[in-house]
C-alpha cells in the first residue's frame, strides 16, 4: 500500500537517512511515498498541520516530538498507537523513557519516535586550529580565548547561521554547559523569571555576548552552509546539533582527525533527549491504517534504527541495538547516554509560541552589535514570565 | 392609432428626476422628432421607450400593448444609436442577422430580410466587410439596416446623424426621409439639430429638462412658438427679442414700444387681449427683417450694420439697432459693410408676442 | 520681449525677395548624435543593464561548474560551458528521496496553472462585465470588499480558506487549488476587466440588448470578442502569479500534484554541502521560462491592454 | 427613499412588474461567485480572523476568550515594532521609486526612440519571475563573497563596502533593490500606456506655449495621469502590504530581526510559533490599518461605476 | 505687406508625401481660412507653420523673418486647437499665465494680460474655475485667450469649434469675427465646414489632396468656382450639375443642351469661346433655381417634387428634372406636397460651365 509521508530532511546527511527508512519500509511490502519539504520544520509544518485539519491527511509526518502535535491529538485527528506500542514492546526498549512520554497523552500513544537529537555540541575545524596555530580548544572558554587569534588568520571563530532557531540554539546550549542542569530546569522547566533574570544567567548573557562578537562575519543563512564553514576551514567552530555529524561524514572527514567534537562545549556533559517522531493522521482506509502500523512498527525496528542513525548522525532511541560502526562523536553520545546524563530540551520543555519569541529575541541579539547583554536578559525573564 | 404612447412616466437616476409626469401619444406612420439642448432628457425617454432603462413610475404602450415591463426586443422596436454601435468584430451581413440568429428564425428568413434590407440601403457590396472597413455613412446605413431586418413596428432613433460631417449628414437626411415615405413605419427621432428636426418631422417634441415645452407640427414650432424658449431654441440664428411693453400709438391702435421707438402691431394676431402697459418680449425672425425696403405696412427703424456673415445663398447681418443686437437675413448676393446704416421693417404677421414674466405666446 | 521689435525692423529689410530666399530651408539639420538623443539612450541603456545584469549572472553562473564559480567571479563568462547543471536541475537534482529534479513538478505546474488561468479569468471577465453594464443594487459594495481583499496578505487567509475547502469537501483537490487561485485573482482581475469593459461604448451593449441578446448572450457574442487585449493583460497575469506561486501549491494540495516551485524551493533550499549555484540557477531559468514564454509571445498586446484597462477608471 | 415607496405603490397595479430580485437575475447569478468571495472569503475570513484575534488560541483555532491580551503582547513584542518600521520604510520607497522609475523609464520609452520592443521587453520581464526567484537572484548578487562587492574589490577598489544583506541598518534597502528591479517593468507599462492616452494636442500647446519638456510633464501630464496612478497605485499598493516571499528568500528576515515585515510576522505566528491568537491579531492590526487608507478611498474611487467614465 | 509666407513647401511622413511644392502668402491682418474635407492636409500645413511638424523641403516665413528652423515658441504664433487642449488641472488663470511664467515675465505683466485676455473674451468670472468645469464654448474662449495672451502676430485655429454644438458654434463664430475686426492679427483658421469659411474669412484657400484648388474672397469662391470640386464643395445643398453640351440653338445663340432639354445661355459670362460640340456641365445652385415663376431671361423646365425639406427660413425641395435630381432652395414660406408637377428657370447669370474633361470653369 502506498503511504505518503512528509517529513522536512532534504539535506544531503538527512535524505541519505531517509532513504533508508524508506527502504525498510518498502520490504513490508508497502510503498514509501515521499512527500518531502524543504527549509526546515517552519516551512513545512504550516503545511503539515493544514493537511491535516484541511481533512486531507497524509499517512505520516514527521514532528519534533515534544508539544508540536499536542493539540492534534486533542483534537482526535491523530491516530492512538497504543496498540503497536504493546506488541513491540516500546516501554521496554524505548529509552531513555521520556521519549516515549513525550508521545504519551492521556495514557495513550502517539507517536513513534525515531531517534535522539542532542543540540549540545560544538564542532571543531582541526584544521583551522593549525592554520592559525593555536592548539585546537577543549572547551567553550578556550575557544573565546583562541578567538584572537583565529580572526587574525582571518577565521571566523564561530560560524553561527543567519536563520533564527541557530541563534536560539545555540544559546540553549550555551546555558545547559554553562549554568547547569538546574538553573536549565528551573528556568525552561519551571518557568521561574527570577532565576531567569538571576546572575548565574547574567553568566550565560555574557557568554552568548562573546559568542555574538566571534561569530561577526559568518554572512551565511543555512546551518549546513554554516556547517561548511567549518569542515573547508573557514571557521572554528560552531554550536549545532548532532545533524551536522552527517555533514562532516558527507564531507568524508573523520572524527577526531579532521575535526573534533565536544558535547556539552566540554563544559557539562550532557545530552538532551529531544528528537523526532513520526505521527499518524487518523485514516479512514483500512489497508492505510495496516500500512500505518507496518511503518510504525518499521522506524522502532532495530535494523532500520541502525541504519537511520548512521547515516543522520543521532542517536537511536532504543538501548539495546549495535552502534558498532558509530563514529568517534558518536560513541561520546552514546557513553553519555548511557551514563544517564539526559535532559528534556527545550522542544519539550517550552511551547512552540514561547520558543518562537526566544528565537525572535536571540536572532535579534547575535545580529545586532546594539542590544547589550543585560538588555537581552531582561527581556529573556520577561518571555519566560509568561512563558508556557 | 396609436403606435407608442406614454403614460405618466417617470424616471429617477436615484435622487435625481431626469422625467417627471410625462405624457406623449405617437400615432401611427408618425415621424416624431425629440428636440432639445443636450442634457435634456430626450436619450433618456428614448431608452424609456426602448425599455433600456428601467423606469421608476409610469406606462409606456407599444400598439397598445402594455410593454412597462418588457424586454427590449420583445417591445416591437429597433433602434440606432449615435456611434452606430456596430459590432466590430462581425461582418456587416452578421451585424444584420445577430439579432434574427439570436431569435432563432429559420435560415432562409434571415437572409431573405438581409438581402431586402441590403436592398433598400443599397449596402448589398458590402456585406462581407467589417464595419471597420466602411464609411462613416457606410456604417450608419448598416445600423439602420439591423433595425430594418428586425421588421419592427416602431424605429426610434438617437441622433443617428450627429457624428457625420455636415455634407453626408444632410445626405442621409434626405434618404432617411425617404425610408420613412417607403415604409411608413412610426419613426421616433432624437436630435439636437434643429434643421434635422424642421425637415423630417411629421410633428416635433421639444424638450427642456425633462418636459415637452410644444409638440407640434414643424410649421407651427416655426412660426407659432407657444414660448420663448421654443421660439429661441429653433431657428438660426436665433429669433430676435426686443423687451418692451404694449401702448396705445397716436393713432389710438395698440402698439410695441421697446428702447424709446414704436413699432406697429398692424397683422399680429394675437390670442390674448393685448393691454396698454403690459410687459411683452417682441419675437421676429431674422428672415422676417427687410433691410432697406419697406415691408408690407412697416415702418422703418434705423440700425447700424455691425458684423457681416456672408453664407454664401445668403448674408447674415449682425445690426445695432434701438440698444439691441440684431440678426437679419439677407440675400446672398447682397453685401454691406460694417458701420452701414441701414432701415429696417418687420413683417408683424410673423412675429411673435411673448408675456414677458410668464414667457408664454400671446 | 525687446527683441521683437528688432525683429520687425528687419522684416522691412527682408521685404526684398532676394533676402527673402537665402536663410534656412527644408528640414531642420539635425546633429547625429543630439544631447538628448545621448540622454534618452544613455539612461535607457544604462536601466537595461540593470535589468539584465541579474539574467544574465543567472544565465553564466548556470553554465559554469562548480569549481569555476567558487573561484571566479561572477560577471565573468564561463571558461568552459557545461550544461551538467542544466540536466540536474532538469531531471536529477534531488528532493528528498526523488532525485528527478524539476522535471516532476512541470506537467503538474501545467495542470494547475492551465485550469486555474482558464477559470480565474472566466470569472473576473464575467464579474467586471456584470459591474460595469448590468450594475445592480449592492453590486459596489462587493467591488469594494474585492478590492480591499486585494490588500489582505494571503498569509492570513489561508486558515479561513482551509476551513472553506474542507467544509465544500475539495480540500486537497485540484479543483480546490483552482478554487484558491481564482479566489486571490479576482480582485485586481475584476477592476482591470471592469474598467475595460467600461470603456466599451455602452451603445454597443444597448443595441445588443435591443437585438434581444441577453447577459450571456451579449459576453460571449459582443464582449469578449473585442477584448483580446485585456484578456492577454489577464493571462498574462495569471499566468505568472499561478505559475509562480508556491504556497497555495503546497497547502492546498497534495504531493502528486506539487508544483514545478516546490521542487524549486527543495533544489534551492535543501543545501548538499556546499550550495550548487549553477543548479540553482539552471533551476531557477527553467522554472521562470514558462511565464517568460508567454511574456516574449504577448508583450506588444500587454501594453495595449493595460492600456485599455488602467487607463480608464 | 420616500420618492421610491410612492412610485412602488403606484405600480403596484400595474400588471407585470417583476419583482426586485428577478430583474437582472442573470447578472446576479453570475456574480454569485464574486458575492461569495467578497463576503464568504474576504468578509468572513477578515471576520473569523478578528474574532479568533481575541482567543488563546494555539495550533488550533478555540474560541478561548482572552481579551485584548494578544494586542497587548503585539505592542511590546520589538520584532512586531520592527516590522512596522521596516514596512513603513519598505512601502514608501518602494511607492516612491516605482513610480518615479517606472514614470521615467516610460517617458523615455514614448521619445519615438528606436528598438521599443526590445526596451520594453527587458525592463518587464523580471515581473515574469516569482519573488522566490527575485530574492535567490539578489541574494547571490549583493552576497558579499561572490556578489558585486567582491567583483568591484576584485577589480582594485579593495575599500569598496556594499553589503546591504548582512548590515542590519540597510537591509532593507537590499530587499527594495530586489523589488525594484522585479515590479517597476509593470509600473513602466501602466505608465507607457497612461501617456500614450494623452491628447497630443497637449503637447502642441505647450511646444507652442514655449514650455520645457519636463515641466510639461510635471505640471501637466503627470496630474493628466490620475486613473493610472490610481490604478498604479492599487497593484503597488496591494504589493507592499503582502510582502512577504521576497523577504523571506532573500535574508528570511535577517540578519536578526532587521528585516522583518508584518506579513512574515503573521506567518510566523501562526504556524510556526502555533499560536494563532497572536498572529490573528497582528493580521488585524493589519487590516485595520489597510481598512483605514484603503474603505473610504476605495468606495469613492469604485463606487462611481460609469458615471465616472 | 506679408505676414506669412509659405514657400514651396514639402513635407513627407516617411514615403508619403502629403504636402508638396505650396506655395501661399498671407497679409498681415489677413483672415485666411484653410477649407478641406479631412485627410487634404490642413492640419499638417497648419502645424508646419506653427512649427509643430519639421518639414521637409521649403521655407517658412513669418513677419519677413525666416522661421524655418525655429522652434514654436519663437516663431511668434499663437495656436487654437480642436480638442481645447487645455490643461486639466489648472485654473482657466493659470491656464492662460503658464506660458507666460515659464518665459519669465515679471508678474504685473502677466496679471495685465491675463486680465486683458479675460476681458476680451469676457471670461473674468471664470479664472478660478477649472477646464472640467466649463462648458465647452466656455473652454473654447480659454484656448483662445491662451493664444491671445501670448501678444502673436499670428494665430493659428485647428477646427476650433468643431467638438462644439451648432448653435454654440454660429455664436463663437460671431465670437472670433469680432476678435479678429478689433485685434487685427493674421489668423489662419482650418475648417472643413463651409459656413465657417464662409462666414469668416478675408480669403479662403479650398484643399484637395495637399494641393491649394482655389485661394481667393468668398464671395469669387461661391460664385465664380475655379473647378468642379470647388463648385461641388461649398454650398450645401450642392451645387447642381448637369451633363451636356454646347449647342447652337434655334435663334442661333449659343445654348446649353442636356437630356434633350435646351438652356439658354442668357446673362452667362464665359472665360472661353462656347463652340459648339463642347462637352459640358453646367452648374447651378439651388438658390439659383426659380419655381413656378419665370427668372430673368430664363425659359422655364417641368420637374416633379420627390421631397420637401422645410427648414424653416427656407424649404428645401428634391426634384425630379431631366433625369436628375435636383436641389431647388425656396424661401420657407412656400409649400410643396412630394409628386407635385413645378416648372423651374434657372438664373444663367449666376451659374457656372465646366468643361466636362478637365473639370475646369470656363
Ligand atoms: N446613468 C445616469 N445616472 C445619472 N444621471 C444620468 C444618467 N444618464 C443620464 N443622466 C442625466 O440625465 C439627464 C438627461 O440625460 P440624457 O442623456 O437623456 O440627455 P440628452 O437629452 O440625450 O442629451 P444629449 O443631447 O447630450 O444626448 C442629464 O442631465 C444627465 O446628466
Ligand atoms: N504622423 C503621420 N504619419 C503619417 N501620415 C500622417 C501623419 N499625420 C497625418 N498623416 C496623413 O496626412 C494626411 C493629411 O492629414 P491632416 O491631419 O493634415 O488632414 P486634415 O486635413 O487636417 O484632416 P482632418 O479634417 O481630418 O483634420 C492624411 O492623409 C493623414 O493620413
Ligand atoms: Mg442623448
Ligand atoms: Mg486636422
Amino acid at each position: 500500500t502506498d503511504l505518503e509521508v512528509t517529513h522536512w530532511w532534504t539535506s544531503g546527511g538527512e535524505a541519505a537517512a531517509v532513504a533508508e527508512l524508506a527502504k525498510a519500509f518498502d520490504a513490508t511490502g508497502n510503498k514509501w511515498v515521499d512527500g518531502a519539504i524543504a527549509g526546515a520544520g517552519s516551512t513545512a509544518r504550516p503545511i503539515m498541520v493544514s493537511r491535516i485539519t484541511g481533512g486531507d491527511p497524509m499517512g505520516a509526518t514527521q514532528f519534533n516530538h515534544g508539544r508540536q502535535a499536542e493539540e492534534l491529538v486533542q483534537e482526535g485527528l491523530m491516530r492512538d498507537l497504543t496498540d503497536v506500542a504493546e506488541r513491540g514492546n516500546w516501554k521496554d526498549v524505548i529509552r531513555p523513557a521520556s521519549l516515549l512520554d513525550s508521545c504519551t497523552i492521556d495514557g495513550k500513544i502517539y507517536c513513534a519516535p525515531i531517534n535522539i537529537h542532542s543540540w549540545q555540541w560544538l564542532w571543531l575545524s582541526n584544521a583551522a586550529f593549525e592554520k592559525a596555530g593555536v592548539p585546537v580548544p577543549k572547551n567553550w572558554d578556550e575557544l573565546v580565548a583562541a578567538a584572537p587569534a583565529l580572526e587574525k588568520a582571518g577565521i571566523v571563530p564561530l560560524a553561527v547561521g543567519g536563520q533564527a532557531w541557530q541563534a536560539n540554539g545555540a544559546f540553549d546550549v550555551l546555558m545547559l554547559a554553562l549554568a547547569g542542569k538546574d538553573v536549565f530546569l528551573q528556568v525552561f522547566g519551571e518557568k521561574n523569571a527570577e532565576v531567569a533574570a538571576g546572575p548565574e544567567m547574567a553568566k550565560v548573557f555574557k557568554a552568548a555576548d562573546d559568542a555574538r562578537r566571534i561569530s561577526r562575519g559568518t554572512n551565511v543563512q543555512d546551518w549546513n552552509q554554516a556547517t561548511n564553514m567549518v569542515i573547508t576551514g573557514k571557521a572554528g567552530g560552531q554550536i549545532m546539533g548532532d545533524w551536522a555529524q552527517g555533514e562532516f561524514q558527507l564531507a568524508g572527514l573523520k572524527a577526531g582527525e579532521d575535526y573534533s567534537c565536544l558535547p556539552g562545549l566540554g563544559v557539562t556533559e550532557m545530552i538532551a533527549t529531544g528528537g523526532d517522531a513520526f505521527y499518524f493522521p487518523l485514516l479512514e482506509d483500512e489497508a492505510k491504517s495496516k500500512a500505518q502500523e507496518a511503518l510504525a512498527e518499521t522506524l522502532v525496528d532495530p535494523k532500520a534504527q541502525v541504519a537511520f542513525n548512521l547515516k543522520k548522525g543521532s542517536l537511536p532511541v532504543r538501548g539495546d541495538v549495535d552502534l558498532g560502526a558509530a563514529n568517534d562523536c558518536m560513541k561520546k553520545g552514546l557513553d553519555i547516554l548511557a551514563k544517564g546524563n539526559v535532559i528534556q530540551w527545550t522542544d519539550q520543555l517550552l511551547s512552540a509560541d514561547s520558543q518562537k519569541q526566544k528565537e525572535d529575541l536571540f536572532s535579534e541579539f547575535f545580529a545586532s552589535g546594539l542590544m547589550s547583554p543585560e538588555d537581552a536578559q531582561k527581556r529573556f525573564a520577561e518571555i519566560i514570565a509568561t512563558a508556557d | 392609432m396609436t403606435s407608442v404612447s406614454v403614460k405618466d412616466l417617470r424616471l429617477s437616476f436615484g435622487q435625481v428626476t431626469v422625467l417627471d409626469q410625462l405624457n406623449l401619444d405617437i400615432q401611427e406612420g408618425e415621424f416624431l422628432v425629440l428636440l432639445g439642448s443636450s442634457g435634456c432628457g430626450k436619450s433618456t425617454l428614448l431608452n424609456c421607450i426602448a425599455g433600456l432603462l428601467d423606469i421608476t413610475d409610469g406606462q409606456i404602450f407599444i400598439n397598445g400593448r402594455n410593454v412597462t415591463w418588457d424586454e427590449p426586443k420583445d417591445r416591437g422596436i429597433g433602434m440606432v444609436f449615435q456611434s452606430y454601435a456596430l459590432y466590430p468584430q462581425m461582418t456587416v451581413e452578421k451585424n444584420l442577422s445577430f439579432g434574427l440568429k439570436v431569435a432563432k428564425l429559420p435560415q432562409g428568413e434571415i437572409d431573405k430580410r438581409v438581402a431586402r434590407a441590403a436592398e433598400i440601403l443599397q449596402i448589398g457590396p458590402l456585406l462581407k466587410r467589417k464595419p471597420s472597413e466602411l464609411s462613416g455613412g457606410q456604417r450608419q446605413r448598416v445600423a439602420i439596416g439591423r433595425a430594418l431586418v428586425r421588421d419592427v413596428d416602431v424605429f426610434l432613433f438617437d441622433e443617428p446623424l450627429s457624428n457625420l460631417d455636415a455634407k453626408l449628414r444632410s445626405e442621409l437626411r434626405v434618404e432617411i426621409k425617404r425610408l420613412h415615405q417607403s415604409l411608413k413605419n412610426t419613426m421616433i427621432y432624437v436630435t439636437h439639430d434643429q434643421i434635422e428636426a424642421l425637415t423630417l418631422a411629421d410633428r416635433i417634441a421639444i424638450m427642456k429638462g425633462g418636459v415637452i415645452q410644444q409638440l407640434a407640427d414643424p410649421n407651427t414650432i416655426y412660426n407659432a412658438p407657444r414660448n420663448m424658449f421654443v421660439a429661441g431654441f429653433i431657428g438660426s440664428p436665433s429669433m430676435n427679442f426686443l423687451k418692451g411693453e404694449i401702448a396705445t400709438g397716436a393713432d389710438g391702435k395698440t402698439v410695441f414700444v421697446a428702447g424709446g421707438v414704436t413699432f406697429s402691431l398692424n397683422g399680429y394676431r394675437a390670442g390674448d387681449p393685448l393691454l396698454p402697459g403690459r410687459k411683452v418680449v417682441l419675437g421676429v425672425r431674422p428672415e422676417h427683417v427687410a433691410v432697406d425696403e419697406a415691408a408690407a405696412g412697416g415702418e422703418l427703424h434705423e440700425a447700424v450694420v455691425d458684423i457681416e456673415e456672408p453664407m454664401g445663398a445668403d448674408n447674415l447681418l449682425w445690426l445695432k439697432h434701438a440698444g439691441h443686437t440684431m440678426a437679419v437675413r439677407t440675400a446672398g448676393s447682397r453685401r454691406f459693410r460694417p458701420g452701414t446704416k441701414v432701415r429696417l421693417s418687420f413683417d408683424m404677421s410673423l412675429a411673435s408676442l411673448f408675456d414677458a414674466a410668464t414667457e408664454e405666446r400671446i | 520681449m525687446s527683441d521683437r521689435g528688432h525683429l520687425k525692423k528687419t522684416a522691412h529689410l527682408a521685404e526684398v525677395p532676394a533676402a527673402l530666399e537665402a536663410g534656412p530651408r527644408g528640414a531642420k539639420p539635425r546633429r547625429l548624435v543630439s544631447t538628448r538623443t545621448i540622454v534618452v539612450y544613455g539612461t535607457l541603456f544604462v536601466a537595461a543593464a540593470y535589468y539584465l545584469l541579474p539574467l544574465y549572472v543567472m544565465i553564466v553562473t548556470s553554465l559554469k561548474g562548480m569549481p569555476e564559480i567558487r573561484v571566479g567571479n561572477i560577471f565573468s563568462p564561463p571558461l568552459e560551458i557545461t550544461f551538467e547543471p542544466w540536466v540536474k536541475a532538469w531531471s536529477s537534482a534531488c528532493t528528498g528521496l526523488n532525485c528527478d529534479g524539476l522535471s516532476r513538478g512541470f506537467w503538474n505546474s501545467v495542470m494547475i496553472t492551465v485550469p486555474s488561468t482558464i477559470i480565474s479569468i472566466a470569472v473576473a471577465s464575467i464579474n467586471g462585465y456584470a459591474l460595469s453594464n448590468w450594475r445592480f443594487k449592492g453590486a459596489d459594495i462587493f467591488f469594494t470588499i474585492l478590492i480591499v481583499g486585494a490588500f489582505i496578505p494571503y498569509q492570513v487567509m489561508l486558515y479561513p480558506l482551509v476551513i472553506v475547502l474542507r467544509e465544500i469537501g475539495l480540500y486537497g483537490s485540484l479543483a480546490g487549488l483552482v478554487i484558491v487561485h481564482t479566489i486571490f485573482g479576482m480582485p485586481i482581475l475584476t477592476l482591470l476587466f471592469r474598467n475595460y469593459f467600461a470603456s466599451l461604448p455602452e451603445e454597443l451593449f444597448k443595441a445588443a440588448r435591443v437585438d434581444g441578446a441577453g447577459f450571456w448572450g451579449i459576453f460571449l457574442k459582443i464582449m469578449v470578442p473585442m477584448s483580446l487585449p485585456i484578456f492577454v493583460v489577464a493571462m498574462i497575469l495569471q499566468v505568472t502569479g499561478i505559475w509562480n506561486d508556491f504556497l497555495f501549491g503546497v497547502v492546498f494540495t497534495r504531493p502528486e500534484y506539487y508544483p514545478m516551485t516546490v521542487q524549486l524551493n527543495n533544489i534551492v533550499n535543501s543545501v548538499q554541502g556546499v550550495k550548487e549555484y549553477n543548479v540553482n540557477m539552471a533551476a531557477t531559468i527553467l522554472t521562470g521560462a514558462f511565464p517568460l514564454l508567454v511574456y516574449f509571445v504577448s508583450g506588444r498586446l500587454f501594453v495595449r491592454g493595460i492600456a485599455a484597462g488602467a487607463v480608464k477608471g | 427613499m420616500t420618492g421610491q415607496v410612492t412610485g412602488r405603490a403606484t405600480v403596484r397595479a400595474h400588471p407585470g412588474r417583476p419583482s426586485r430580485l428577478t430583474r437582472n437575475l442573470s447578472a446576479k447569478i453570475a456574480s454569485i461567485p464574486m458575492m461569495l468571495t467578497a463576503v464568504v472569503v474576504f468578509l468572513g475570513g477578515t471576520l473569523w480572523t478578528v474574532l479568533y484575534s481575541f482567543t488563546s488560541s494555539k495550533l488550533l483555532p478555540r474560541l478561548k476568550f482572552v481579551g485584548l491580551d494578544q494586542y497587548e503582547r503585539l505592542w511590546a513584542a520589538p520584532r512586531w515594532l520592527v516590522s512596522i518600521e521596516n514596512l513603513a520604510i519598505y512601502g514608501v520607497f518602494s511607492l516612491i521609486f516605482s513610480m518615479v522609475i517606472g514614470f521615467m523609464l516610460a517617458a523615455l520609452m514614448d521619445q519615438k526612440i528606436r528598438f521599443e520592443n526590445t526596451f520594453r521587453t527587458i525592463f518587464l520581464y523580471p515581473f515574469a519571475l516569482s519573488f522566490i526567484v527575485t530574492g535567490l537572484v539578489w541574494q547571490w548578487l549583493l552576497n558579499p563573497e561572490h556578489g558585486i562587492q567582491s567583483v568591484v574589490r576584485a577589480m582594485g577598489w579593495t575599500g569598496f563596502d556594499f553589503n546591504p544583506l548582512y548590515d542590519s541598518s540597510i537591509v532593507i534597502y537590499g530587499i527594495l533593490i530586489a523589488a525594484l528591479w522585479q515590479g517597476t517593468g509593470l509600473v513602466m507599462c501602466l505608465m507607457l500606456a497612461g501617456l500614450r492616452g494623452i491628447d497630443e494636442d497637449i503637447w502642441k500647446a505647450s511646444r507652442v506655449d514655449g514650455i520645457p519638456m519636463w515641466k510639461t510633464y510635471l505640471f501637466v501630464v503627470i496630474p493628466m495621469m490620475r486613473p493610472v496612478f490610481v490604478t498604479t497605485l492599487v497593484i503597488i499598493a496591494s504589493g507592499i502590504v503582502r510582502v512577504y516571499d521576497l523577504v523571506v528568500a532573500q535574508t528570511s528576515g535577517g540578519p536578526g530581526i532587521a528585516s522583518e515585515v508584518p506579513a512574515k510576522y503573521v506567518y510566523d505566528y501562526m504556524f510556526q510559533a502555533q499560536n494563532l491568537g497572536q498572529g490573528f491579531a497582528a493580521s488585524t492590526m493589519m487590516l485595520i490599518t489597510v481598512a483605514i487608507i484603503i474603505v473610504p478611498w476605495a468606495y469613492l474611487e469604485f463606487s462611481g461605476g460609469r458615471k465616472r467614465v
